[in-house]
């Protein structure tokens, strides 16, 4: 069982997301829990939940496994935003794997905005397996804040 | 206890020396790690000494500090050495060598840990011109020492000490066994020191030496002026680094001359991997993925992964950053490594409320957890940490 | 005074011990939830809950049981046994203790026991009430001119609403002897 | 070769059957897991989080050990084990044979299932007409309705009708008639007669004319289902898929109470804000219609007050349940304490009980928890409800009396029913039909000290349907279940499945890790010799550890109190002390271990050369069970002695056993409970106590029904079934006095006996007794000593009992699988439980040491040694305590049976050494790479 990259089901022929002109469409790397949030993510597609197409998802065993290292290159390869989502505390298959990501996104929170990378663009939540609803509302929730925000830098230039 | 050791002949660096000459003698200890000259150059190393007449090239005080020792301490004590080690480590060499404890690179069962008010450091370019300015290859060492202990200073000598030391909040031993407390000392006719442990109380009784001394009237007023005087510095350094790193772009500058020779992590404390991860398959591109790159910014500069590099080191040491200054030491392009490191790394040790090297006992902060803490991290309000 | 009182009565009655035993038997698995008390519909009137007259059932405090009247302000209702989790016979129990009460003659519940007495004889002899006679012999049987004088406005209320009729229609007797009779053979096996 | 595999049958995909079907699967035998609904997980599926911790954690279920036999994923998802075979939506046809050789016919509802069993219902009263389609309909049933005899024929003309329900006495044609002319129409057409009591004779006189059978009015839901289930199952019987399996789990569970059932006093369904505590679930659930607020099911406003009403068709003779269903209770604690919480405009959590059932493992806690929390317990029973007409936003004014009968009311937005549960009509059916024997309310009665065992050889039963159960408690007995299948199959000679794809991959062509096949079993009582007779019989050695001169532990003092555990007991040490494969330690303790887990050598030495370290024998074990027990608490501070009349209980039982208490003349008893128990310094329920009270003053009162006997209690813990216990003590006569704690009952010891006084909480009176003994019952101690834990790298809980990797998915286990521990150790029980975590204990060692050789999964972490700074970094991190130094190589390892796979050591890893396959940096970034990458 290896990660698997979601692919969202409507593909638009454009190669690069338009950053200016008409509208900026954010790209968002979600890595989700494989026991909690990937099953509220199925979940919201089998109840036919919509959330924007700009959240891939990259499916991780655990929270507890997602590497400060995944996050940084996600963003110098030009994500506009980060999301780490896994079980609600107590949940994690693995006991306790949650609860040492936590601490590592902390970690993350204290380096990456010192470089104009908007701690909003990272984030944290818990979203348990019959969450559904909560995925799809944190999915079109986190998509809107990052229009909002606006591209990151590092999709401007190459930074890596 | 603290005993008082009277100044011989004038000369600190005199009197240091005999001392660890009594050292070896008496056979409280069965070797030494002092800075020494390496062939009468002006370049100081830690050198394991076990002969008592091996001092007259050591400079136990001195504006030169090319390798920290810590690392050193950590291979003499990686396993048991059967012997006991005597190390004469400035503060943030304790602090390498407590963080490389808890990584399990050494253990203190074989050392005793002699730390000292610390005489700071010059840049290297500062250095090899103070050097030269001295006689017999070397600086003028003594006048050193009588400059930076007598009042707060982050110039001594007329040389700017190294940007590292100027912004440096714990110039004063702290977990060691032995504390030697120069600050506002009355240096020509004694060195105050302080066992800290029972290791050092035994260690200076096995020199005769007895509670006869005391901590320097002034020394604590001098400390705190001058760590008030070293915050008011890195404040100034963090709003210059904000100014030069605070956006991506201006990352993008502030790294433009690295080349990844990977000095920086070679000469870090705390990087103690056997293995550095980019050394790995782990950043082994294929030729299409550099292409896509390129694709996708028309162009992309190699050697790449040079800010990826940093962060991640700053990710990994985030937390263990002993803020020496040995990497800007040691960075053939001039980059400030340090100056970046310690500003980021001070935000990394408040949110986690950790201080490396203060305690032995303060656990990694990642290795750790409590079920209910950060929570304000967690969702997608706006509580969150920025 | 009245534990005295009472337990003497009741020493001299072993029939009546036995009774009061079987409804301590009816009530054991009461397990004081206080449904009973809680949806009884008198429980505001009554100087003890019904919970508070079974558990003294339960601890054979029969002086705490026959010092209170609540057992006299059971209006029969059923919703107490109806709503009961342990499907007790409560509002049996509570008749059970008023016929222990009557045959106890005890002074306090002589009121009661007269109206009662009053209302049952009207029954036997019409097979029905006639309210008029009936609290005129309740009046004379209780002997005492405060009973009467105590009516006396809801008296005046009532005839203002043509409610109460100072004669006393004809009646033929009723056919309920032989019920009464039936019932009292039936106590007394 | 495959008719040699040992296979089971399963009933009932809820946990307790996806427990015992992956125990079964785990230990390598096939097994037909089937289900009537369309996915797994039962009554599990629908509750987000369960008590005692706020958390799920089902997914923990899954085997921690040959790992790529199931998908990893979870159960809310689905089950997937390569061993068992999942059929949904199917019906059970029939079920015949004995043990080794079942019979089983079953069909899927898709496939010639319910839906080709239409029937149609005939009667003149729409409202009969109405329930049958309701009912019927929810079984999955095609249904169509006749209001008469004539319609009724013109449907059968064009319907191909399987079954036709008919009122005898209508308007127009009469049932008879239409029976006639139906089988003219439609000769196989199955016809039952539906009649008034009164017209019975008329129904049995149309069975001679055809019909197959009749149902009485007012019809009971479950005799009809049962009566159209026999048709389509005759019906049906040819199309049905037929299979031989060696041994049957019934896991069926157990059902709710319909609230609007019967008088329906809280008006559920008629006042709006009143729901069912499943349907509060749903409502907490942020997947539930109600999105992330908890909103009034009605306005839509948010919900500030909210009450819980405890005993909803349960404990209720009026409602047919006199038992209590267990859960409830803690199920209310648990979404009190959320809703209090999660949502901080609940400003009012309320809970009305009867008594706080707080008997499991931490839930006493948990509740003291909820308390601190702010929510309210309120022991009081409300009596009905009334839509609160007059009150703004339709609250619902609640009335209730305290002890002291004050009259309270307050205002809710939400009453949550906590409806009792009871046998479901699937069951009611198979216990008829299998003639298994039940109790008295329709649970399938377990055969003595045989706790997953049914009447019927060959037919195991666990979870609910052998009265209602926490999962703790259902988890725990699918385990003792399974290992009862395993023995049945072992009984037949069935193999194991063999793998053919496990030699291919290549990790593990490279090891293969087999554990000592042996056991250790640490303590010789009742749970550590049930434990080793159920390894030693499947094959395996095994080691029996007493510190003592004799085995027995407690049940030697507390055989004569339970009926027929003397004789039991005397089995058992006989069967224990004859077996060629036990060898017993006695007086023996174990002193240190050495070797990695499941290549154990624990060396065992007499208990009082314990510190010589050369003394002992060493034993090689692959698994090791705890089974050291537990004691009577002490007195925690000193107390008047037996001369007073002051017994513990074990001190009482063993004056009763003895007969040494002389009840010529009537005594006068005091039972004093949670005694130093359920406060601080001893925050749990010790569960035995209750019963073991209620059975002393039973006998007290035998002993002669004159004697006084008053049982001071804070909450009556009988769960289930020991309801009845209750019941009965109070009809023998034994008088229940409920105190709060800080308002106990005073004991003043005198030179004979002791006075006791107290205030009776309903009469207000201050009561006494001179009591001949006062009963002190302390509860339950733990044994087990935190050296022996750590000796095996487990651990004891804030209460001095076994820290199990989970308490309610994993209740016999330590994070390592292969250290197991039963009986009291655990957590105070009963010798039922006792036996039951036994036996569980025992599946799982049967369970790994019949596979002696794993293989390890694909995902495996791995270390490359030559970036390994040996930092122990992932060591902390680890959490199944899978990685090592080795000490000879002086290199970190991974122990491929306990690593999980999660990768957590590779992101704690800063050099790369610590990896994953696929789960590391490099991968990693060519993923990221790619999803970066992928066309928006």
């Amino acid at each position: 069982m290896t990660q698997t990259v979601m692919e969202p089901s409507q593909a638009s022929p454009a190669k690069n997301p338009s950053l200016a002109g008409d509208a900026f469409e954010p790209v968002l790397i979600a890595f989700v829990c494989n026991w909690c949030t990937y099953t509220a993510a199925d979940l919201a597609g089998t109840s036919r939940l919509t959330y924007p197409d700009n959240v891939r998802l990259v499916r991780v065993m655990c929270t507890g496994m997602v590497d400060p290292q995944y996050v940084i290159k996600a963003f110098l390869e030009g994500a506009d935003a980060v999301l780490v989502s896994g079980c609600h505390p107590g949940d994690c298959h693995y006991i306790n794997g949650n609860y040492k990501a936590r601490r590592r996104i902390l970690l993350l929170k204290q380096i990456l905005p010192r470089f104009g990378i908007d701690a909003k663009r990272l984030r944290l939540t818990w979203i348990g397996a019959s969450d559904g609803i909560e995925f799809a509302q944190t999915m079109t929730r986190f998509v809107k804040d990052i229009k909002e925000i606006g591209p990151c830098q590092a999709r401007l230039q190459p930074v890596i | 206890m603290i005993a008082s050791i009277q100044t011989k002949n004038q000369s600190i660096t005199r009197t240091l020396q005999d001392f660890f000459a009594d050292l070896l003698k008496t056979g409280a200890v069965d070797a030494v790690l002092v800075p020494s000259r390496i062939s009468k150059s002006p370049y100081v190393k830690p050198c394991l000494i076990t002969s008592a007449d091996q001092m007259d090239q050591t400079v136990p005080l001195g504006p030169g500090f090319f390798v920290n020792a810590g690392p050193m301490v950590s291979r003499l004590t990686r396993t048991r050495a059967d012997a006991t080690i005597g190390v004469w480590l400035r503060p943030c060499e304790v602090r390498a060598f407590v963080e490389l404890t808890k990584l399990r690179q050494g253990g203190r069962q074989d050392v005793i840990i002699l730390s000292m008010d610390c005489p700071m450091a010059l840049s290297r370019k500062d250095y090899e011109d103070w050097a030269a300015q001295g006689e017999g290859g070397l600086g003028d060492v003594d006048k050193w020492i009588h400059t930076v202990y007598q009042k707060p200073v982050t110039k001594a000598d007329a040389w700017p000490v190294a940007r590292a030391c100027q912004v440096c909040e714990s110039p004063y031993p702290v977990n060691a066994d032995v504390s030697v407390m120069l600050m506002g000392a009355d240096l020509d006719k004694e060195i105050p020191v302080r066992a800290d442990t029972e290791k050092g109380e035994k260690l200076l009784a096995a020199l005769d030496l007895t509670d006869n001394g005391q901590e320097p009237a002034q020394r604590k007023a001098m400390l705190a002026d001058l760590t008030a005087d070293r915050t008011a510095a890195f404040q100034a350094m963090d709003e210059e680094m904000l100014v030069r790193t605070g956006s991506i772009d201006a990352l993008n500058r502030f790294f433009s001359a690295c080349v990844n020779c990977y000095n920086c992590r070679s000469v870090c404390p705390v990087c103690y991997c056997k293995e550095c991860v980019f050394n790995t398959d782990a950043v082994a591109y294929a030729p299409a993925q550099y292409l896509s790159w390129a694709d996708k910014w028309g162009q992309v500069p190699m050697p790449n992964d040079t800010v990826f590099f940093h962060l991640t080191r700053l990710a990994h040491i985030g937390c263990t950053c002993v803020g020496c200054g040995q990497c800007t030491l040691a960075c053939p392009s001039q980059i400030p490594v340090a100056d970046l490191f310690i500003s980021v790394t001070r935000n990394v040790r408040k949110a986690f409320d950790y201080v490396p090297g203060r305690d032995d006992a303060e656990a990694l902060p990642l290795s750790v957890f409590q079920e209910s803490e950060f929570t304000d991290i967690v969702g997608m309000g706006n509580k969150e940490v920025t | 005074m009245h534990l005295t009182d009472i337990r003497e009565k009741l020493a001299a009655r072993p029939d009546l011990t036995r009774h009061l035993a079987q409804v301590k038997e009816q009530m054991a698995t009461c397990i004081q939830c206080g449904t009973c008390s809680s949806s009884c519909p008198n429980a505001g009137f009554m100087d003890m809950t019904p919970r508070r007259m079974w558990r003294a059932v339960l601890t054979d405090r029969v002086d705490m049981v026959f010092s209170s009247q609540t057992f006299m302000l059971c209006a029969s209702c059923y919703v107490c046994t109806l709503r009961c989790p342990r499907g007790l016979p409560l509002t049996d129990a509570m008749a059970e203790l008023k016929q222990v009460a009557f045959a106890l003659d005890l002074d306090r519940f002589r009121r009661s026991t007269r109206f009662y007495r009053a209302f049952m004889d009207n029954i036997r002899q019409y097979g029905r009430v006639r309210e008029t006679e009936m609290m005129a012999r309740y009046f004379l049987a209780v002997k005492d001119p405060r009973v009467p004088m105590s009516y006396t406005g809801m008296g005046i209320k009532l005839m203002a609403k043509h409610k109460l009729h100072p004669h006393f229609p004809t009646l033929g007797p009723g056919r309920l002897g032989p019920l009464f009779e039936r019932a009292t053979q039936q106590q007394e096996q | 070769m495959t008719d040699q595999i040992g296979k089971t049958l399963v009933i009932g995909g809820g946990i307790s059957g996806i427990r015992a079907s992956l125990d079964l699967a785990q230990a390598g035998f096939q097994v037909i897991l089937m289900e009537q609904a369309d996915r797994v997980g039962g009554l599990l599926s629908q509750l987000d989080t369960q008590f005692p911790t706020s958390t799920c954690g089902m997914c923990r279920m899954l085997p921690m050990m040959d790992r790529d036999h199931v998908d990893p994923q979870c159960l809310r998802r689905g089950l997937a084990h390569d061993n068992i075979e999942i059929c949904v939506s199917t019906d059970l046809i029939s079920l015949t044979g004995e043990p080794g050789h079942f019979t089983v016919s079953f069909i899927a509802q898709t496939d010639g299932g319910r839906q080709e069993c239409p029937v149609l219902v005939v009667d003149d009263e729409k409202i009969v007409r109405d329930s049958m389609k309701e009912w019927l309909r929810e079984e999955g049933y095609p249904v169509q309705t006749a209001e008469s005899a004539a319609t009724a024929l013109e449907l059968l003309k064009t319907g191909n009708f399987k079954a036709m329900l008919t009122d005898i006495k209508m308007p127009g044609m009469d049932g008879v008639t239409l029976l006639t002319r139906a089988k003219e129409i439609q000769p196989d057409l199955a016809v039952v007669m539906m009649t008034a009591y009164a017209a019975v004779d008329t129904a049995v006189e149309a069975m001679k004319q055809g019909a197959l059978d009749y149902l009485v009015k007012p019809f009971d839901p479950d005799a009809v289902l049962l009566m159209v289930d026999r048709i389509y199952k005759d019906a049906v019987a040819q199309n049905a898929r037929i299979d031989t399996v060696d041994a049957v789990i019934l896991a069926t569970g157990a059902t709710f109470f319909h609230p609007d059932q019967g008088i329906n006093a809280y008006g559920y369904g008629r006042i709006p804000g009143v729901v069912t505590n499943l349907e509060f679930e749903r409502m907490l659930s942020h997947a539930g219609p109600g999105g992330m607020d908890l909103t009034h099911p009605v306005t839509g406003r948010p919900v500030t007050r909210i009450a819980w009403f405890q005993c909803v068709g349960s404990r209720d003779i009026q409602t047919g349940t006199p038992f209590c269903s267990a859960t409830c209770c803690m199920i209310s604690v648990k979404q009190s304490l959320l809703a209090k919480t999660m949502y901080p405009h609940v400003t009012e959590a309320c809970v009305f009980y009867m008594d706080l059932r707080t008997w499991g493992k931490a839930s006493d806690a948990y509740a003291r928890q909820a308390e601190a929390a702010g929510v309210r317990f309120v022991r009081a029973r409300v009596h009905s409800l009334a839509p609160g007409l007059k009150e703004p936003d339709g609250a619902i004014p609640v009335v209730w009396m305290d002890p002291s009968g004050e009259r309270n009311q307050s205002l809710f937005d939400l009453v949550v029913l906590a409806p009792g549960q009871h046998p479901d009509a699937f069951l009611t059916g198979f216990v008829k039909d299998q003639e298994l024997t039940a109790d008295d309310w329709g649970f399938v009665r377990p055969e003595p000290f045989l706790p997953a065992h049914t009447s019927r050889p060959g037919i195991f039963a666990c979870g609910s349907a052998t009265g209602p159960k926490d999962i703790h408690d259902s988890v725990t007995g699918a385990t003792a279940a399974a290992l009862s299948a395993m023995q049945v199959m072992a009984g037949a000679g069935r193999h194991l499945v063999q793998n053919s794809e496990q030699t291919e991959s290549p990790v593990q062509q490279a090891a293969g890790i087999s554990l000592f096949p042996g056991a250790l079993v640490i303590g010789g009582g009742i749970a550590g010799m049930t434990a080793a007779l159920a390894i030693a019989d499947q094959g395996f050695e095994v080691d029996l550890v007493e510190k003592t001169d004799h085995l027995g532990g407690n049940l030697v003092w507390l055989k004569k109190g339970i009926q027929g555990a003397d004789d039991f007991l005397e089995q058992q040490m006989a069967a224990v002390q004859a077996h060629d494969r036990i060898r017993i330690h006695t007086r023996n303790c174990a002193a240190e271990t050495t070797g990695r887990p499941g290549r154990w050598i624990t060396r065992l030495t007499p208990v009082e050369d314990a510190v010589d370290q050369s003394a002992g024998v060493p034993v090689r074990h692959g698994v090791v069970v705890l089974a050291v027990g537990g004691v009577e608490a002490g007195p925690d501070a000193p107390e008047p002695d037996q001369k007073s009349g002051f017994y513990t209980q074990q001190q009482f039982q063993q004056l009763l056993d003895g007969n040494d208490i002389d009840s010529g003349s009537p005594l006068q008893v005091a039972l004093f409970q949670c005694h130093g128990s359920r406060e601080p310094g001893r925050e749990y329920c010790s569960r035995v106590c209750c019963p073991r009270s209620l059975d002393q003053a039973m006998q007290l009162k035998s002993l002669n029904p004159d004697t006084r006997v008053v049982i001071f209690y804070r909450d009556m813990m009988t769960p289930g079934l020991t309801e009845a216990d209750y019941t009965e003590a109070r009809k023998k006569g034994v008088v229940f006095v409920p105190y709060e704690p800080g308002n106990a009952p005073n004991l003043a010891a005198e030179d004979t006996g002791c006075k006791v006084t107290w205030t009776d909480p309903i009469l207000g009176r201050a009561m006494e007794m001179d009591a001949d003994y006062v009963i002190l019952a302390k509860g339950i101690r733990s044994g087990l000593s935190k050296d022996l834990a750590h000796m095996f790298e487990a651990d004891l809980d804030g209460s001095g009992f076994f820290d199990q990797a989970d308490i309610k998915w994993r209740p016999v286990e330590a994070m390592d699988p292969r250290v197991l521990a039963c009986g009291i150790c655990l957590e105070p029980g009963s010798l039922a439980l006792t036996l039951a975590s036994a036996r569980a204990a025992a599946a799982k060692a049967v369970s790994l040491l019949g596979r002696q050789t794993f293989f390890p999964s694909q995902d495996t972490a791995r270390v490359r040694s030559a970036f390994c700074s040996l930092c122990r970094i992932c060591i902390d991190a680890c959490p199944f305590n899978a990685r090592f130094i080795d000490p000879e190589t002086r290199t970190l390892k991974v122990d491929p049976l306990a690593c999980q796979g999660c990768g957590i050591c590779a992101a704690a890893c800063p050099s790369g050494a610590a990896v994953v396959a696929g789960r590391s940096l490099a991968p990693m970034m060519k993923t990221i790479h790619a999803a970066l990458n992928a066309p928006l």
